[in-house]
């Protein structure tokens, strides 16, 4: 691991994530386009860029939801393109997704549990014979603590579509963690919340970096939460990444300032 | 007793397979896959068991085991059962929805068609005058069979539900590929689900065919295919229950009709219908709408803060 | 729980069986009245219902009227089962005519063994039938003794035969036994088989196998099937061109492939287990009571399960000149009915039948008819010798 | 193979294809406009056959409640001409055609508007199948009823003209079937490519949502899709009718099961794809060699379990993207 010395002068670990030339293509439309990049370990990366830009279809490149059209991902050195979404997950990459995908019939607790497959290992007669008792029991254990934390202990047993739009994000958010990941992608976890909701938000996510040493990647479309809490920030136009670096750099990069205000 | 056993006996048994037969269609759908497979995997075992119990070949084999050879054919059915499940749900369950429907309805077809083609089966014919189970005398007895087999089922689903497995069927079932995301790999527990319906229905097989007596190719066709499908939307497909009730009622329905005569399976008719459009979430979902299942308890033993999951890498 | 419990401890209580025969004396008859084998079962419910009244109309069974009890056993083998267990213990009939097909009659027969319920099938023609069991026995002869006949026939009727196609319905248990024997009695005339055509008694498009049968340039057709795709068949091979003889099975002994093949249907060699024409004095009774019902010849099916019905109250009488039906032990009488069946000659509308000692009928006379058509509806099976 | 054979095979692919064809059509429309797949169509195609039967011969035989009954004591109106037949095929068609929208009425709308498991849909077609076969059963008998063979005129039953050597034969009757199946198909394609009706049914296909929205009555057309799937399914019935005979009430069961492979085959709810799914499957059928006759039924099975595998959606359908 080297130690590398970033803008903000900030001693950071290696590299995570490594993306080298990532394309994709739907029919004549290029998504995303010949994107690279290095997400380092610890920091909070935040993905920026307009509508349409390719944000999620990046996310869903890097988590095998969509398999690149060429390109690769390398997370610790291990090329991670080619795998199947799960075994992506099991190697401690986890995500959130923008139009929210709980598990919308069954309760909280559910969802959460469902996510620590890939940290358990009770096969079927295990289950059936109730052989894995402890192992159930770590895993209701785990699933309570983790709705603890985003605070929807009390609501356990309700269905996941029943919850509000904000508490749905901070459910996923619970999931996503569950499967213990090292690497957390977030899509737009602060789309639907007030101001007020927001600022916890930018704290809360700090927290969960902190307490589980979690490398973060966010896209986030309200730009004063992205340079508040990110560390260093990517802007995506047109799939082509235009820039990367220090959220206050960016944000003066003229190509950026363009891509903006032509979009909009 | 006797009287009413006689009468009504076989009834009773055939409720208790079609329940059988429901939960085998019950598995896949646990896991999201609409499969209509099982009356291919229940005619499959059957001519399984049919074969052992009278192929000249197997002669050997009857003689040195006896009673033995019984649960023999049942564990043949499933391994074979297992494994064509395996052959064919590998494939086709990269299908969704009513695709993998149709599939399934394509592949019971195939089956038919070349049992009715092959020697071994017997043809048209099929396979008769195969030996009564531990020799019983009353086809009633079979519930001795059939009734174990239904709540050791029962047992192995509320069990599979509770455990890791049951809620990686759920998870799939809810979302696929959120599933996926969270880990839960969809193909293998698609095709779990799937080879699960498949033995069960090659058991039920492998005991119905002494049951029956005969064999033939009539025993899997599409038409038991969606009166399996009735008895668990009918039912109610989200409760182990509900295949039970669904396959035990439409199976008495049209035989406690015959009084009505040559009006017995109109009405029969009328009855699935009605009870479709009124029943949206089976018998046992309507039943069950009034009560609903208690909140998890939070145990005892999970401390308020939480510590970092995981640990280094 | 406790209800349910009541309910079925009442249920019990009311099934508790009379010991005794009842009044008029109940025969049991469980047939296809639905489900796709329905097309056979209804002419074979007109049989019997036509023995029913002809029998209560000259006295019954010395004075005592018998009473059919109908309960459907459809296509399948669950339906039979269940009518079979219905007749025996909530009707208490004292015999059973059915079930209609052979796969059903492997399924439901060892249910009336077990019980010591005579059956008589009155059309399962597989091998093994009679083999079910002490209690099971047969009108329907078994197709093996019929076909050679209509093949020794067609070669009477044309010597020069050297080459013929045979076709079955290959879901049909009762063509496939018959191609077999049909198959090897071409073999022992002397004919070759140039071509084996299968298909489905649900077909109803044949242009394959026809034309595979032109391709062959064979001099002799053997056609093995039911009524509905058998018609066609003989429709569509001589629409489209096939000149020589074509031999049917029993499957089409039935005036209802008339209307299927319509002038097409004329020639055509049938093998039959029954005939119209047979002169005996209860076939000809038979036949006008038929006739004056439905304006047209009795079917076989119809025949065979008249017989079946007759031979059961053939039986009875015997037995009720020994001690009165009404004093009879159920059991008893069902047992001994059994016996009576077995030992008994019968003057039915097939002819003289007996039985072996295993229940397999010893029919005396088979026919080879060929079929006259008079116009597109109506033709006539003319008795060849 | 021989020219002569393939010309024939063809011939007889193209006949029973075209047939599927229209049956099968029925069956897409309606899984067009409501997504489900109506298990009651192949007991409306044997309706139809019923019905035209009905106006042509107007009595039945001995086995069933309406014994007895002339309908035409004086001879059918409907006898004696090929386009008095005509007339009363298509009678037979609208009638089959009302029969499906009083389907559509009791067994399909209710539940849509109580929001079941769409599932369940299969179960209440079924239902509404086994109430029809069996009423026919019990009206009319289990008995096989065949048209007048001259329905169609005084036509030879069969056409033949030799190539080379070898001589290719042709029932009169399978061209008759095909060319009404090419007429009914062109008249379809007219209906719906052209007419506003036909725009309208195609946008209510493609997004049921977006159709209300432009100010379509979906119910409406929903109506007229039943209709016309009744009316193809009859029609279809009565021309199988009239080349093979009313084989009894489970008649039609076969059709609706291959039906149902012609249209996944095709793609389900693509109208071109029902005709293409429809002549691919019967011409497969008749190219099945001689000697494996016996295994024709599973061929349109076999081969729609190919196509799932390798083109779920189908031959002419459209993949479904779906959105993360």
């Amino acid at each position: 691991m080297t130690a590398v010395t970033t803008e903000r002068g900030t001693v950071e670990r290696g590299t995570v994530l490594e993306a080298r030339g990532l394309t994709r293509r739907f029919g004549g439309l290029v998504a995303v386009n010949d994107v690279s990049f290095d997400v380092r370990e610890g920091e909070i990366f935040g993905l920026i860029g307009p509508n349409g830009a390719g944000k999620t279809t990046l996310f869903n490149l890097m988590t095998g939801l969509t398999p690149p059209s060429s390109g690769t991902l390398a997370y610790r050195g291990q090329k991670v393109t080619g795998l199947a979404p799960h075994r992506i997950a099991a190697l401690g990459i986890s995500r959130t997704f923008q139009n929210i995908r709980l598990f919308r019939a069954l309760s909280a607790l559910e969802n959460v549990k469902i996510a620590q497959h890939v940290r358990t290992r009770a096969g079927l007669w295990a289950g059936v014979f109730g052989t894995s008792r402890a192992e159930e029991r770590r895993v209701e254990d785990q699933a309570w603590a983790l709705l603890d934390l985003v605070g929807l202990a009390d609501r356990a047993g309700e269905s996941a579509g029943n919850f509000s739009y904000g508490d749905q994000r901070r459910l996923e958010i619970a999931r996503a963690l569950a499967t213990e990941p090292r690497v957390l992608l977030l899509d737009e976890p602060a789309a639907g919340m007030n101001t007020a909701e927001k600022g916890q938000l930018t704290a809360f996510i700090r927290e969960v970096r902190a307490r589980f040493d979690l490398t973060v990647l966010v896209i986030e479309h309200h730009v004063p939460l992205v340079m508040d809490l990110c560390d260093r920030v990517a802007v995506l136009n047109f799939g082509q990444l235009i820039a990367v670096g220090d959220p206050a750099a960016v944000q003066r990069d003229p190509k950026v300032i363009e891509a903006y205000l032509g979009g909009e | 007793m006797g009287d009413f056993l006689g009468q009504y006996g076989f009834l009773i048994v055939t409720m208790v397979q079609a329940g059988l037969l429901g939960l085998s269609l019950y598995f896949p759908l646990q896991a999201g896959q609409l499969s209509l497979a099982s009356p291919g995997f229940y005619a499959v075992g059957g001519y399984v068991a049919a074969i052992l119990l009278t192929n000249p070949a197997f002669a050997g084999w009857r003689d040195a085991l006896g009673n033995g050879m019984f649960p023999l054919t049942w564990l043949a059915a499933a391994l074979i059962c297992g494994v064509l499940g395996l052959i064919v749900g590998v494939p086709a369950l990269r299908l969704r929805g009513i695709y993998l429907a149709l599939a399934t309805i394509a592949f019971i077809e195939i089956l038919r068609v070349i049992s009715l083609n092959l020697s071994i089966t017997g043809g048209a014919i099929g396979i008769f005058g195969i030996p009564q189970a531990f020799g019983f005398q009353d086809r009633w007895q079979y519930i001795w069979l059939f009734g174990p087999l239904l709540i050791l089922t029962l047992l192995f689903a509320r069990q599979l539900e509770r455990s890791r497995v049951g809620r990686a069927f759920r998870a799939i079932r809810e979302d696929e590929l959120a599933a996926d995301a969270m880990g839960v790999p969809p193909t293998h527990y698609k095709v779990l689900a799937f080879v699960i319906g498949a033995v069960l229905a090659g058991l039920v097989g492998a005991m119905s065919a002494p049951f029956l007596n005969t064999w033939n190719a009539k025993q899997g066709t599409f038409d038991a295919s969606i009166a399996i499908l009735a008895f668990v939307l009918i039912g109610g497909s989200r409760n182990i229950w509900g295949p039970v009730v669904g396959g035990a009622l439409l199976t008495a329905v049209p035989e406690l009709l015959r009084f009505l005569a040559d009006w017995r399976l109109v009405i029969n008719g009328l009855v699935l219908v009605v009870a479709s459009l009124y029943l949206p979430q089976g018998i046992v979902g309507a039943l069950g709408g009034v009560r609903r299942p208690p909140p998890p308890r939070r145990p005892p033993s999970v401390p308020v803060v939480v510590e970092a999951p995981g640990g280094g890498s | 729980m406790n209800r349910a419990a009541l309910t079925i401890a009442l249920a019990l209580i009311a099934s508790v069986s009379a010991e005794k025969v009842q009044t008029p004396v109940p025969i049991g008859v469980a047939l296809a009245q639905t489900s796709n084998t329905a097309l056979l079962g209804q002419e074979q419910v007109i049989g019997a219902r036509l023995a029913e009244k002809h029998i209560n109309a000259h006295g019954g069974i010395g004075g005592t009227p018998i009473k059919l009890v109908f309960q459907d056993a459809a296509g399948d083998e669950n339906s039979a089962i269940n009518a079979f267990q219905n007749l025996i213990t909530k009707s208490n009939v004292v015999g059973i005519v059915g079930p209609t097909l052979s796969q059903q009659a492997f399924a439901a027969d060892p249910i009336a063994e077990r019980a010591r319920v005579p059956v008589l099938g009155p059309s399962n023609t597989a091998k093994g039938i009679p083999q079910i069991g002490d209690y099971v026995a047969r009108v329907s002869a078994p197709i093996a003794v019929v076909a050679p006949n209509a093949v020794r026939q067609a070669m009477k009727l044309d010597p020069k035969i050297k080459k013929a196609a045979v076709l079955y319905a290959q879901n049909d248990a009762f063509s496939v036994s018959e191609t077999e024997a049909f198959q090897k009695a071409a073999k022992d005339q002397g004919i070759s088989v140039a071509t084996v055509q299968k298909f489905q008694t649900t077909d109803t498009d044949f242009t394959t196998q026809v034309t595979a049968v032109l391709n062959a340039d064979v001099d002799l057709v053997i056609l093995s099937g039911l009524a509905a795709d058998g018609g066609n068949l003989v429709k569509q091979l001589r629409q489209l061109g096939y000149k020589g003889l074509i031999v049917g099975g029993n499957g089409l002994n039935t005036s209802n492939i008339f209307p299927v093949c319509q002038k097409y249907c004329d020639g055509v060699i049938i093998a039959q287990a029954y005939s119209p024409a047979q002169p005996s004095a209860a076939n000809q009774l038979f036949v006008k009571e038929y006739r004056a019902q439905y304006k047209k010849d009795p079917p076989q099916f119809a025949a065979q399960a008249y017989a079946g019905v007759q031979v059961m109250t053939d039986a009875l009488r015997v037995l009720d000149r020994k001690k009165k039906l009404a004093q009879w032990d159920l059991d008893e009488l069902r047992a001994a009915l059994n016996k009576q069946i077995l030992a008994g000659k019968y003057n039915t509308p097939l002819g003289e039948l007996r039985f072996d000692k295993e229940g397999e009928i010893l029919q005396k006379d088979f026919y080879v008819a060929q079929i006259r058509m008079k116009d597109a509806k109506t033709g006539t099976f003319v008795f060849l010798k | 193979m021989e020219l002569s054979q393939l010309i024939q095979n063809l011939m007889n692919g193209l006949a029973i294809g075209s047939v599927y064809a229209i049956f099968a059509l029925g069956y897409t429309l309606v899984f067009s406009i409501l997504g489900i797949i109506n298990f009651a169509h192949g007991a409306v195609f044997t309706l139809g056959a019923y019905f035209t039967y009905t106006l042509v011969v107007g009595q039945f035989e001995n086995n069933g409640l309406l014994k007895g009954i002339n309908l035409f004591p004086d001879g059918s109106p409907f006898s004696g001409n090929p386009w008095l037949f005509a007339l009363a095929t298509l009678i037979g068609a609208a009638v089959a055609g009302l029969v499906a929208v009083l389907i559509e009425r009791l067994a399909f709308r209710p539940m849509r508007s109580r929001g079941g498991d769409p599932l369940l849909a299969l179960v209440s077609s079924l239902g509404v199948a086994l109430v029809v076969v069996n009423l026919i059963q019990l009206l009319v008998g289990a008995e096989i009823y065949n048209f007048p063979s001259d329905a169609y005129g005084q036509v030879r039953p069969a056409l033949s003209f030799h190539i080379g050597e070898k001589v290719v034969i042709i029932r009169t009757v399978q061209l008759i079937i095909f060319a009404v199946s090419l007429v009914m198909l062109a008249l379809l394609g007219y209906v719906i490519g052209r007419t506003r009706v036909g725009k309208a049914l195609r946008a209510v296909a493609e997004n049921p949502g977006t159709a209300s929205l432009l100010g379509i009555s979906v119910d409406r057309f929903i109506l007229i899709t039943f209709f016309l799937s009744g009316f193809l399914g009859g029609l279809a019935g009565t021309l199988v009718g009239t080349a093979f005979g009313v084989a009894g009430p489970y008649f039609g069961v076969s059709y609706g099961l291959k039906g149902l492979a012609v249209i996944v085959l095709g793609g389900l709810g693509s109208i071109p794809g029902a005709v293409v799914g429809g002549l691919v499957i019967g011409l497969a059928e008749a190219f099945v060699p001689a000697q494996y006759s016996a295994y024709k039924d599973a061929v349109a099975f076999a081969l729609l379990f190919v196509i799932l595998l390798v083109r779920p959606q189908g031959l002419l359908g459209r993949a479904q993207i779906q959105k993360v």
